[in-house]
Formats: C-alpha cells, sequence, structure tokens
C-alpha cells in the first residue's frame, strides 16, 4: 500500500467513499486507502515505526503464533495480516457458537487459547472457576480505561481487578427480509414470534444458544430477559415448543441461509445486522420493544494460554484505535472506546443498527450470570431442541 | 443395471463436482457463482493455519494408520492362540471399541485425560528430576488425537486382519515349515504375503478414518487443528471458496496418491509375469 | 514367535491401548455418571442416582436416534445391495478395483466439506430450484428429515457396499449356474442361492451403520439445521452447552448399553439364523 | 531306550498321540526300509493321518519315539526334519508362482545354494513332473493334475529322506488319478526316495506300494505286501478293506491238526484248512469264512468241478455283470445267502455264460477259504 494519499480527506469526500463502500461498488482496500483508515495501518506497518512509541511487545520476540478463540464474522482479516507482518506471529482464529461453548472447551481444559472473547455475564464466572487471569495492563498500552463507556467496560473488573478489556458491544435484536412482509415493518418480538407461526413458517431461524433464544421467547410475554422463574420458563417453553414446526433451523450460524434467501427472518446480533443490511438493504435490522439483550464483549486470557506474550500483543494490537476503527468498519459492531469513534465516520457513529434509538436501548438487558450456568434454562433448550 | 450404477457413483460424485466447482468460484461467497478464478488456492497455500490443520491431519493420520496395523495385526496373530476367558475379555473389548460411537469416544476420553492430568501433573511437577529439566505438563494435542484414533482403528484392524486369518490355509503354514522354513521365516514369507491384503486394507481404513474424524478431535485435539477441525471453524466464519479448495486439493492429491499406486502394481504385476 | 511369552509380548501394545483408551475413560464415564454437575457446570464427585433418574428427560433424543438408525441403515442396504452386485458379479474384474476404489475416494475429502456441498444442493439454490424449472415448485428440502436421511446414506453407503461386496465376491457363480441348471430363473436363483449366501455381508454391512448411525451427530446438526435432535446431539450440548458433564456421562453410558444390548440380540439372532 | 532298526529310514516305537480325551494313534511299532513305497490304508479317523504328520514333525508323539535314520526325532520341529509332504490339497503358496513354490524349501536352507544352482534344479525338477516352461504360471492358472506335480516338484526338489504323501490323489478325477498313480510310481522307483503315503482308496495302496500298513482306530492291524494282504489277511476287516471277499460268519465246531469245521449260521458244517493263526482258536469261537469271489468256480455238472472242491453248493444266478475280462456273478443260496463270484472269460469260452435265474454249481477248495476272527 502506498503513501500518496496521506493527506486527510473531507468528511464530504469520506461520506461518498463509505456510501460507495456499502454499496459494494468499491473494495475495502480502496475504501481504506482513498479515506486514510488503511494509512494508519500502512504507517504501523514498520514503515516508520519511530510513530509508534507506545507498541511495547515490538521489542520482545512473541513467538511466530497467537491463538484466538472469537466469534463468527467478528475481525477483519486483513488487520492478523497486518499483525502478522509486524510481530512474526500468525493468527489462528477459532470460532465458537455460544459461550457456553467457549466455557466448556476451557473448563476441559486444554484448550490452547492465547485470547479469547467471552460475554460480559460470563467473567465472573471465568473467574470463579479461576480460568482466566488478570490482566498485566502495563503489557496492554492502548488500554486506556478513561477512554471507554464504562456501561460496557465494567464487566471486565472483577472485584477491583481488571480481568478482561472490553472488544465491541452490541444488541440483540433479529433480523427479517422486508421483501417478504409486503413492506410492513415490524417492530416487536411479539411479531417475530407471531408471524413465525404464520406467514414466516420454515423461514426463521433462532440461535441454538439458550440465553438469546430462551430470552426472547420470555419477551413474547414481557418477562426478563434474564428470567429463571420456573413459571415464565415454563410459558417461554410452551412458545418455543409450539414454534418449532415452524423454523427453519435452530442454528447461530444464520448468515448463509439468509444470504441466499432460504431464510427470511432471523435472531441477529447488531454486527451481522449490519453486514446484511450493507449487502441487501431489505434485510432489516429490529430491535423488540418489549426489550431483550444488550451486551459487551472483552478480550481476555486464559491462564493456560501457551503464548502468553503474543496473546497480549495481539489484545493491544487491536486496541490500537486506528486498527479498532478498522474492525469496525468490517463486522459493524460498536465500540465503547472514545478514541476509536473519533476516527469513525460520522454516518456510522449515527447508524440505527450501530446506535438505535435511546428508548430501544433503554428497554434492554445485559445478560446475568446466573442466566448464563441456570441448568434448567439448559434443560429447557434440550426439550426445545428435542420436540 | 448399469443405469442403476451410474446413478449411485453420480449421487456419491455431485457433492464433490460442486465443491469443486465453486473451488474456482471468484465470488467470496460459497453460494453464488461469480466467475472462475483459482485465487482461492493461492490463498489457501499462502494461508499458514490451513497448511499447518493439513500437516497436522496427515500426520496424526499416518502415526495412527501406523500403529494401528502393527498392533493391531500383532494383535490379531497373538489372539489366534489365545483361549478361554482371556480370548473372551479381548474379544469384547475389541467389540466395545468398535461399536461405541465416536461421540462417546470423544467425551469419555476427554474427561478421562482432564481428569487424569488434573491428578498426573502435579505429581510430576513434584516428583520429576531436576536434572531432567521442567516437568512435562500433560496436555491434549497430538498424542491424545492419535492415542484415541489408535484405540479404534487397531480394534478394526485386529477385527480386519483375523478374519483373514481365520480365512487362510493353515497347510500352507505347514507347508512352508515341511520346507524348512522357521517360524519366524514362514512369518515373514508366508504368513504375511498372505495376510498383507487385510493389513493394507486395515491401514487405508484407519487413515482415512484418522483423516476424516472430525468427532473425536473436537474433544481431544486441545490444540492442535486438524484439516476438519480446521475446516468447521471456518465454515462458521461463513463458508468461503477457500474451504472448497481445501477439499479439492485433499481430493486431487489422494486421487494422484491412489492412481500411482495403481500403477506401480500394475506395473509390478506385468513385469512378474514377463520375465 | 509361537512361544506363549512371544505371544504375551504381541498383545502388549494392543491391551495397553485398550486399557488406556477404552476402558479408563469408560470407567470415568460411569463414575460420573453417579456424580453432580457443578454449580458452573463440570463435575462434583458425588453418588446420587439423580442423573438416571433424569434420564426421561432425553427421551425423545433416545426415541429419535432409535428411529432414525433402523431407517438409515435400511435405506444404505437399499441403495447398496444392487451396486454390490453389479460389483461382484457383473463388472469386469479388471474395473472392479478402480470402481471399488471410487467408492471410497469421496470419503478422502472431509465429511464436512461434503456435508456443506449437500447443504447447497439440498438448499434453497440448488435441487429445489432445479426442480423449480421443471415446474416442481415450492419442494423445501434441507432441514429435514429427508434431508438428514440423504446425508446418512451419502455418508455411510461405502460402509453398507464392501461387506455386501465381500460376500458376493466369494459367492462361487457355479453355484449360480447349477441353480440355472437345476430350472431356476435368474429371479429365483438370486432369491435361492446369492440372497442367502450374502446374509453374512448384509449383517456386517447393517451392523456397522447401525452402530455408527447409533451416535451420529454431524449430519443431523447440519442438514437438520438443528431441528431434528439424536442423541449424539444431546451429547454435544450436555457437554459444550450446558456443561453437565454427570448427566452428560449418564446419558453416554446409556447410549452405550442400549447399544451393547441391540447389537447382541442382532448378533444372537443373525447367528442362530446362519446355523 | 528302544532304539531303532538300522536299515529302516523311518521307526516309530510304541508311538501313541492323544489329542485332550481322543488317542489317534496308540502303540505303534513301525519301520520302513530305504527305498521303499509304504502305504497308510483305512478309513478316515483310523489314525494313518496323525501317523504321517508325527513323521513330518507337525504333532509330537504322546509317548513313545519316532526315529528318522536312527535319530530320535521326537520334538524335533518339521522344518529341520529331512523329510517333505505332498500336501492334501497342495497348500501351494497362491502368492508364489510355479517356479517360486518349487524353489521354496531350497531357498531356505542356511546357506542358501546359489540361485545359479536353485533355477538350474527347479528347471530339472519341472522337465521330471513334465511342467518344463510352467515358471511363471500362477497357482490357479494351473489344473488340479498340474497343481500335483507341482507340489510334487517342491517337495522333491529338496531330496527328502522320505515323501510323505497325504492324500494326494483324492483331489483328481477317477482317469486322471490312474495316470497319477502310475507317474508316482514310475518316480518313485526313478528318485529312489521312500515314499510314504496316506489313503483311503485301496486300490490305490494296493497298486502303488511294496508294503501296505492297514490302520483301524488308532492301531496297526497288518502291515505286508498287496499280496500277502489279499491273500493272508489276519482278519476279517483286512480281508474286507483289500478286495471283495464273500464273508460266511459262523463258530468253531471242531479243530483238526489239518482243518478246521466251522459251523455256519444257517447250519451248514463248512471245512476249511486256512487260516492266519489256526492254532488260536478254540472250539466254540465266532469266526468267518472268507472266499474270494474269483475263487469260486461255477459249473453247469458236477464232473465239471475239479475234484479237490471241498463245499458244493447250489445257487442261482441274480444279477451278471460282464466285466471284459470277467464276468461277476450274484448268486443266492437259500442257507448262505448272497455271495459273488468272479469267473474268468476263459472258463466260460468253454460252454455259453450262466443265465439270470439259472441254477448253478457254485465250488471252492478248502485251501482257499479263510477262518477269520469276525473281528
Amino acid at each position: 500500500m502506498s503513501k500518496k494519499n496521506d493527506q486527510p480527506i473531507s468528511r464530504k469526500k469520506f461520506m461518498q467513499e463509505l456510501r460507495r463502500y456499502e454499496r459494494g461498488s468499491v473494495t475495502r482496500r480502496h475504501f481504506l486507502g482513498v479515506t486514510g483508515l488503511g494509512v494508519a495501518t500502512a504507517v504501523m506497518g514498520a514503515a516508520v515505526p519511530g510513530l509508534l512509541p507506545r507498541k511495547s511487545w515490538a521489542a520482545t520476540d512473541i513467538g511466530d503464533r497467537v491463538i484466538l478463540a472469537t466469534w463468527p464474522n467478528y475481525h477483519d482479516p486483513a488487520n492478523f495480516e497486518k499483525f502478522t507482518e509486524m510481530t512474526g506471529a500468525h493468527v489462528q482464529v477459532n470460532v465458537f457458537g455460544s459461550n457456553e461453548e467457549m466455557l466448556a472447551k476451557l473448563q476441559a481444559g486444554g484448550s490452547g487459547w492465547d485470547v479469547f472473547v467471552p460475554t460480559n455475564y460470563t467473567i465472573t464466572t471465568y473467574v470463579g472457576e479461576d480460568l482466566i487471569e488478570p490482566l498485566e495492563l502495563s503489557k496492554i498500552n492502548n488500554f486506556e480505561a478513561s477512554a471507554f463507556d464504562p456501561r460496557f467496560s465494567d464487566a471486565g473488573t472483577v472485584n477491583g481487578t481488571v480481568y478482561a478489556v472490553p472488544k465491541n458491544w452490541g444488541t440483540t435484536g433479529y433480523v427479517v427480509n422486508t421483501k417478504h412482509t409486503g413492506g410492513k415493518q415490524l417492530t416487536t418480538w411479539k411479531e417475530f414470534w407471531d408471524i413465525t407461526k404464520t406467514d414466516f413458517t420454515g423461514r426463521t431461524m433462532v440461535h441454538d444458544y439458550q440465553l438469546t433464544t430462551i430470552g426472547n421467547a420470555l419477551k413474547y410475554f414481557g418477562y426478563s430477559f434474564n428470567s429463571v422463574d420456573p413459571n415464565e420458563l415454563a410459558d417461554a417453553e410452551k412458545l418455543l415448543i409450539e414454534v418449532k414446526p415452524h423454523l427453519y433451523a435452530i442454528n447461530s450460524d444464520y448468515q448463509p441461509p439468509l444470504r441466499n434467501g432460504d431464510a427470511w427472518m432471523s435472531m441477529c446480533w447488531t454486527g451481522d445486522g449490519k453486514q446484511l443490511n450493507t449487502d441487501m438493504p431489505e434485510m432489516q435490522y429490529v430491535l423488540g420493544k418489549e426489550g431483550g439483550e444488550i451486551w459487551s464483549d472483552y478480550y481476555a486470557v486464559p491462564k493456560s494460554a501457551p503464548h502468553r506474550d503474543a496473546g497480549y500483543a495481539l489484545i493491544d494490537f487491536l486496541l490500537d484505535p486506528a486498527v479498532n476503527a478498522k474492525e469496525v468498519l468490517a463486522h459493524g459492531y460498536p465500540v465503547a472506546d472514545s478514541r476509536t469513534n473519533e476516527l469513525l465516520p460520522k454516518e456510522l457513529l449515527e447508524d440505527p443498527i450501530l446506535y438505535p434509538a435511546q428508548e430501544l436501548l433503554d428497554a434492554l438487558e445485559f445478560g446475568a450470570a446466573a442466566t448464563l450456568t441456570d441448568p434448567n434454562r439448559a434443560e429447557l433448550l434440550a426439550r426445545f431442541k428435542s420436540a | 443395471m448399469r443405469i442403476y450404477t451410474l446413478a449411485v457413483y453420480l449421487f456419491l460424485y455431485i457433492p464433490i463436482g460442486i465443491i469443486v466447482l465453486f473451488s474456482f468460484n471468484a465470488g467470496r461467497h460459497a453460494s453464488d457463482f461469480h466467475g472462475f478464478s483459482i485465487k482461492w488456492y493461492g490463498t489457501v497455500l499462502a494461508n499458514p493455519f490451513a497448511m499447518e490443520a493439513l500437516a497436522t491431519s496427515l500426520i496424526v493420520a499416518s502415526t495412527t494408520a501406523v500403529l494401528a496395523s502393527i498392533f493391531g495385526t500383532m494383535a490379531a496373530l497373538a489372539l489366534q492362540k489365545v483361549k478361554g476367558r482371556i480370548r473372551a475379555i479381548y474379544d469384547a473389548a475389541i467389540y466395545i471399541a468398535i461399536m461405541i460411537p465416536g461421540i462417546v469416544i470423544g467425551i469419555a476420553t476427554l474427561i478421562a485425560l482432564v481428569t487424569a492430568f488434573k491428578f498426573l501433573n502435579p505429581v510430576l511437577e513434584n516428583f520429576w528430576p531436576g536434572f531432567l529439566g521442567d516437568a512435562p505438563h500433560l496436555n491434549m494435542g497430538y498424542a491424545s488425537v492419535i492415542a484415541s484414533h489408535t484405540m479404534f482403528t487397531m480394534a478394526l484392524v485386529i477385527v480386519i486382519v483375523r478374519a483373514r486369518i481365520s480365512g487362510m490355509d493353515r497347510a500352507l503354514i505347514e507347508a512352508s515349515a515341511d520346507l524348512y522354513a522357521t517360524p519366524w521365516r514362514t512369518f515373514w514369507q508366508v504368513t504375511l504375503p498372505q495376510i498383507f491384503p487385510a493389513i493394507l486394507a486395515g491401514f487405508l481404513l484407519s487413515f482415512t478414518f484418522s483423516f476424516d474424524d472430525f468427532i473425536i478431535a473436537f474433544f481431544v485435539a486441545g490444540t492442535e487443528t486438524t484439516l476438519p477441525l480446521y475446516v468447521f471453524s471456518s465454515i462458521r466464519r461463513g463458508v468461503t471458496p477457500e474451504i472448497n479448495a481445501i477439499g479439492t486439493m485433499v481430493l486431487t492429491v489422494s486421487l494422484t496418491l491412489l492412481i500411482t499406486a495403481q500403477f506401480l502394481l500394475r506395473g509390478r504385476g506385468s513385469q512378474s509375469s514377463t520375465q | 514367535m509361537y512361544g506363549s511369552w512371544a505371544n504375551r509380548l504381541l498383545l502388549v501394545p494392543a491391551t495397553v491401548w485398550l486399557l488406556v483408551m477404552l476402558v479408563l475413560p469408560l470407567l470415568v464415564v460411569i463414575i460420573f455418571s453417579f456424580g453432580e454437575r457443578g454449580t458452573a457446570g463440570g463435575y462434583v464427585p458425588a453418588f446420587t442416582l439423580e442423573q438416571y433418574a433424569n434420564l426421561s428427560a432425553r427421551f425423545t433424543a433416545f426415541k429419535n436416534t432409535l428411529l432414525l438408525a433402523p431407517t438409515g441403515t435400511f435405506l444404505c442396504l437399499l441403495v447398496a445391495y444392487p451396486l454390490a452386485y453389479f460389483l461382484a458379479v457383473k463388472v469386469h474384474p479388471k474395473w472392479k478395483t478402480l470402481l471399488l476404489v471410487m467408492i471410497i475416494v469421496p470419503f478422502w475429502t472431509s465429511i464436512l466439506i461434503r456435508t456443506y456441498a449437500w447443504i447447497f444442493i439440498l438448499g434453497g439454490q440448488g435441487l429445489p430450484k432445479v426442480l423449480g424449472f421443471l415446474g416442481i415448485e415450492g419442494v423445501r428440502l434441507i432441514n429435514t428429515p429427508t434431508a438428514v436421511l440423504i446425508g446418512i446414506v451419502y455418508a455411510y453407503l461405502p460402509l453398507m457396499v464392501f461387506p455386501v461386496y465381500v460376500s458376493l465376491e466369494k459367492l462361487d457363480k457355479r453355484l449360480l449356474e447349477a441353480a440355472s441348471d437345476l430350472g431356476s430363473s435368474p429371479i429365483e436363483a438370486f432369491r435361492n442361492v446369492t440372497l442367502p449366501l450374502s446374509i453374512p455381508g448384509v449383517a456386517t454391512g447393517c451392523m456397522l451403520v447401525f452402530i455408527l448411525l447409533m451416535g451420529e451427530f454431524l449430519i443431523p446438526a447440519l442438514l437438520g439445521g438443528g431441528k431434528v435432535f439424536f442423541i449424539g446431539n444431546a451429547l454435544v450440548d450436555l457437554f459444550l452447552q450446558s456443561r453437565n458433564w454427570a448427566y452428560g456421562s449418564a446419558v453416554a453410558a446409556t447410549l452405550v448399553i442400549i447399544m451393547l444390548v441391540t447389537v447382541s440380540i442382532y448378533m444372537k439372532l443373525v447367528v442362530r439364523n446362519q446355523q | 531306550m528302544l532304539s531303532a532298526d538300522t536299515d529302516a529310514v523311518v521307526s516309530f516305537r510304541n508311538v501313541t498321540k492323544r489329542y485332550g480325551d481322543v488317542t489317534a494313534a496308540a502303540h505303534l511299532d513301525l519301520d520302513v526300509t530305504a527305498g521303499e513305497f509304504l502305504s497308510f490304508l483305512g478309513p478316515s479317523g483310523c489314525g494313518k493321518t496323525t501317523s504321517l504328520r508325527m513323521i513330518a514333525g507337525f504333532d509330537q508323539p504322546s509317548e513313545g519315539e519316532v526315529f528318522l535314520e536312527g535319530q530320535r526325532v521326537n520334538g524335533v520341529p518339521a522344518y529341520r526334519r529331512p523329510v517333505n509332504m505332498v500336501f492334501q490339497h497342495y497348500a501351494l503358496f497362491p502368492h508364489l508362482n510355479i517356479e517360486e513354490n518349487v524353489a521354496y524349501g531350497l531357498k531356505q536352507r542356511a546357506p542358501k545354494p546359489p540361485s545359479k544352482e536353485i533355477e538350474m534344479r527347479v528347471g530339472e525338477m519341472l522337465e521330471l513332473v513334465q511342467l518344463s516352461g510352467f515358471n511363471k504360471r500362477r497357482i490357479w492358472e494351473m489344473s488340479g493334475g498340474q497343481q500335483q506335480r507341482v507340489a510334487l516338484a517342491r517337495a522333491l526338489i529338496n531330496k527328502p529322506k522320505v515323501l510323505l504323501l497325504d492324500e494326494p490323489l483324492a483331489a483328481l478325477d477317477r482317469k486322471l488319478r490312474r495316470e497319477m498313480q502310475i507317474e508316482l510310481q514310475n518316480l518313485q522307483r526313478n528318485v529312489g526316495i521312500t515314499f510314504v503315503l496316506v489313503t483311503h482308496d485301496q486300490e490305490e495302496a494296493l497298486s502303488m506300494s511294496d508294503r501296505v500298513c492297514i490302520m483301524r482306530e488308532g492301531k496297526i492291524v497288518q502291515i505286508g505286501s498287496p499280496l500277502d494282504l489279499y491273500d493272508r489277511p489276519i482278519n476279517r476287516y483286512v480281508a474286507d478293506f483289500v478286495g471283495k471277499s464273500n464273508f460266511f460268519d459262523g463258530a468253531i465246531d471242531r479243530i483238526d491238526t489239518t482243518a478246521v469245521n466251522v459251523k455256519l449260521d444257517c447250519g451248514l458244517m463248512i471245512k476249511a484248512n486256512t487260516g492266519p493263526d489256526l492254532e488260536s482258536f478254540e472250539s466254540g469261537d465266532p469266526v468267518c469264512i472268507s472266499v474270494r469271489p474269483e475263487q469260486v468256480i461255477l459249473a453247469r455238472k458236477e464232473e465239471q468241478l475239479p475234484a479237490d472242491c471241498g463245499v458244493k453248493i447250489k445257487a442261482r444266478v441274480m444279477n451278471r455283470i460282464f466285466l471284459g475280462e470277467h464276468t461277476e456273478y450274484l448268486l443266492r443260496d437259500e442257507k448262505l445267502g448272497e455271495f459273488l463270484v468272479l469267473s474268468p472269460r476263459q472258463n466260460e469260452r468253454s460252454e455259453r455264460p450262466f443265465d439270470k435265474d439259472e441254477v448253478v454249481l457254485a465250488a471252492w477248495s478248502r485251501d482257499t477259504a479263510l477262518v477269520l476272527s469276525s473281528e
């Protein structure tokens, strides 16, 4: 990548380029090149090392690899390439479908991960199970606590010790292909479940994940997303079992069938909603008025990390505001880091998918640790799947 | 009959055809075709993790196949002479090993090894003689995958080889002994050539099983990523033609090996009949 | 080599392997199945029958599995038998090896990749679209039990073809000639000679496929869209979602017991019929 | 310790072989002389194969001793014994071609003969068994008779002290079997090797062997030349096994110095004066009279019979089979029952053959009727 465009570009031009990029008429590389976001990366690409005084990990040899356990569609592969270029360490990405699965792997031992991406409500459990280590913040210079919105960084601190630093936050709503609704805008979870039983029969997907699937079924009745109350769960179960014959699939890997038209609607996380909406404008991301989940993901280091230094280096790299901005552009999940947001185009910061209206946000709940480990909810999901 | 056979082969090969076709897809998504390109092959070859997963799978599968064939053949030969209750115990263990679903093997091995390591690692750390350096930290990895693949495939080899041994004419062994061959030479010159097809079949089955196994490796692999695990993880990130390119390359390599082997075997056959 | 000490030596690796990788894990599963789940998952030592008492919570999964396994086995046999017959009896020996090997070749590319190819074929952009062009609209295949059965037949076909092929191949063609000499029509000859003689192969193939189907989880998960739920899926969820090692162990132990019982009944029946 | 006959190639001394509770061979004593062709004859399960396997070394005796050329070989494994075997179904190595099969024994020798020599001897051997040029053939490309020859060549190339043949002709058809019998006999004379053959086919044993060892239930009943066995069987079992014979059951009535009076069960009193051990009989012992069919003389008139015929019977011709040189008659006497007569052609030339249902005179000389214990 050349340095010919190192002049800052005008806001107007930036937005034009972003639109073009979103429509897919230019490549990401072109977009990054023109807007200068790529330059930041290129600069870091060892061309002018002096510009990166805080690159604490550059001095040490961190080995040739780092293993990251994360979620699907959650990174910009170009950033990993850049990281490899800079440090010599390849990034191996293992992708998971649920926090439970991550926890299970880590609990079983020998996961081999250096960095993983737990969600807010899991961190106390990891700490309780002695699976993650307190972060050595001196190795993560790019983490500046004050830059982060505490709503989305609090959960990383347990009993005053920082165990995890924030990655992204987001919401869990659903995405619906409006071509099939006859132009009708959906706004609630009630509609989600009702339309599944009727017009959308055989076209709806729910997550293979008890937290969101049960939580959003609870929302049909207006119960708390986190409810572990047996009576409320019984209502949710009744709904789920009633809906099951009408589902296309129970699967957290929902982008492919939505894209090829087999599925018309699915529970969906912010970034996936953004990605789908960018490529197919008929895909509408909806947050149920009744509420639902708001969450934040973190970076953490397992106690068993085999390449700890490389793990820290990767976290530090990914928290670099310039890198992080590139990540956001790739995956479409908002960040809680004000420094990164400064680098992002205004349009993105005002995007209704990333930043829903306040009254919608107010209705959302963070998942609770008790919800994650509740055996009754796990059993409920098993009954639902086997029904 | 012919048409039926053709239909079955089509059924077997259409998915393969699709894999190959989409590996040349210029587009990023596997589901729609955007023109011809070989760029995904470049992507795979330049992807150290894909290559490493392939290498891991090859190492795991060939080690498994070698161990299973050798140990399985040894056991099959020895079990011929074992009678009574001990034989019944072995038979039961072998059949159980074959019958237990991979998923149970995976889970059982995982929890057993995790439990055993939890117990053994502190013991090793405390009692490891200092002059040998740091105590080894037992963990899931190559060894655990190979060990569990070998357990299953070895049982398979035992059954296959034993069937061949029992189908073999005992008189051939006696004929060899009668013609002055010591038991050791009889083994190499008569028994082994006779059971060799079974061993080879066992070897190939073991290799194929191990190379293709996802479920056991899913539980016991630890840090090592085998090709199926890599594919599984990649698919979750969205199916790209990269996966199809991997599939196509693996297929091409197997086919090449196969054709070469066939060619070599045929060559040897014709050589011996014209000498 | 023939001394009993040498014989024992030959058995050592197999014995060690079976003990460490089979007996030990199964023991751990049995022990864990009497334990309890920790608050955050995993296993806490205890002695309780609670896990077994709770088995009915997976009744549907067991029921589905016990329906799927025989159905899938039967379908495999239905597709495999004519193919095996054709290969064993009708094909020129020169082509046999090639055609046989061609049945395994698809196995040499990952089952995951092949199954994903089926997701495409059975998905909206695949077969239903083709049928749509032919005027058959609105066919849904993916994420249905039909899709799962197609995937199963695809994946397990070779396991059925080979044993049946071997038994038919051994069949003395003179018997068929004798039968036709004695005035049997080809169909009668098939029914009276070929079919009875191929029973051992059919029995082996059916058992292999049946056993593997009992533990199947990947194909229902991928082609059934998570809606088709078998005991294998239940086990994966118990270990990877709810992390209930104790309950998972109880389910796994039950699965193994059901399998052992089914298979031994089956073997008894087959053995008796053959005598 | 017992010792072996110095002339004998194989000697059994009181050899017993038991498999668990089953005694396959009991107290065998036997000497096989160098260069002879000896057959073990008996029905299946009589211990003949076990005896052969003890010579080969596949089985070791439970009691007693086996000697090869005077050397005690108990416990010596098959591969250290200078004997070779032709197996029942040949046991040719399917993964080796003809040449490799034949050369197999030579290649096991230490030191291994030079490959030139092996090649030469294989060539000679194949020539001997008339299979020159078949060197590279596979086993399954050969006919049964050819496989038989390969098996012979594979064994003979080692110049064994004894060649053991385990029902070598059983798998061949009748015509081929006749040819191979002659060939085997010629071969044995040419190579001068001691042959020990196991068979249940009396014709095979009698036609080829110098001596035949008749076995029954693990024991040797009688050893002797085919002629001996035919003319002087020691009991009914042997007489029945070797050739055809008519048996008339009865009991000793009175023993003279020269003859025995046997009272047959049918009431007839018959005199006989030969038998292997007449002196061992006592009055009242159950015995049988054995008369070979060709010893019976048929006539229409009494004066046509020789003077020394001790026994004369009127009998009806039930059946007549023309056999070329001979005619076989099945006769029936009311008291004696049915019996066979083999009448030479030249006898009949003088008068026309006897017709069915004709009543004729049958007679035999006292010398040709044997009194045998009815075991």
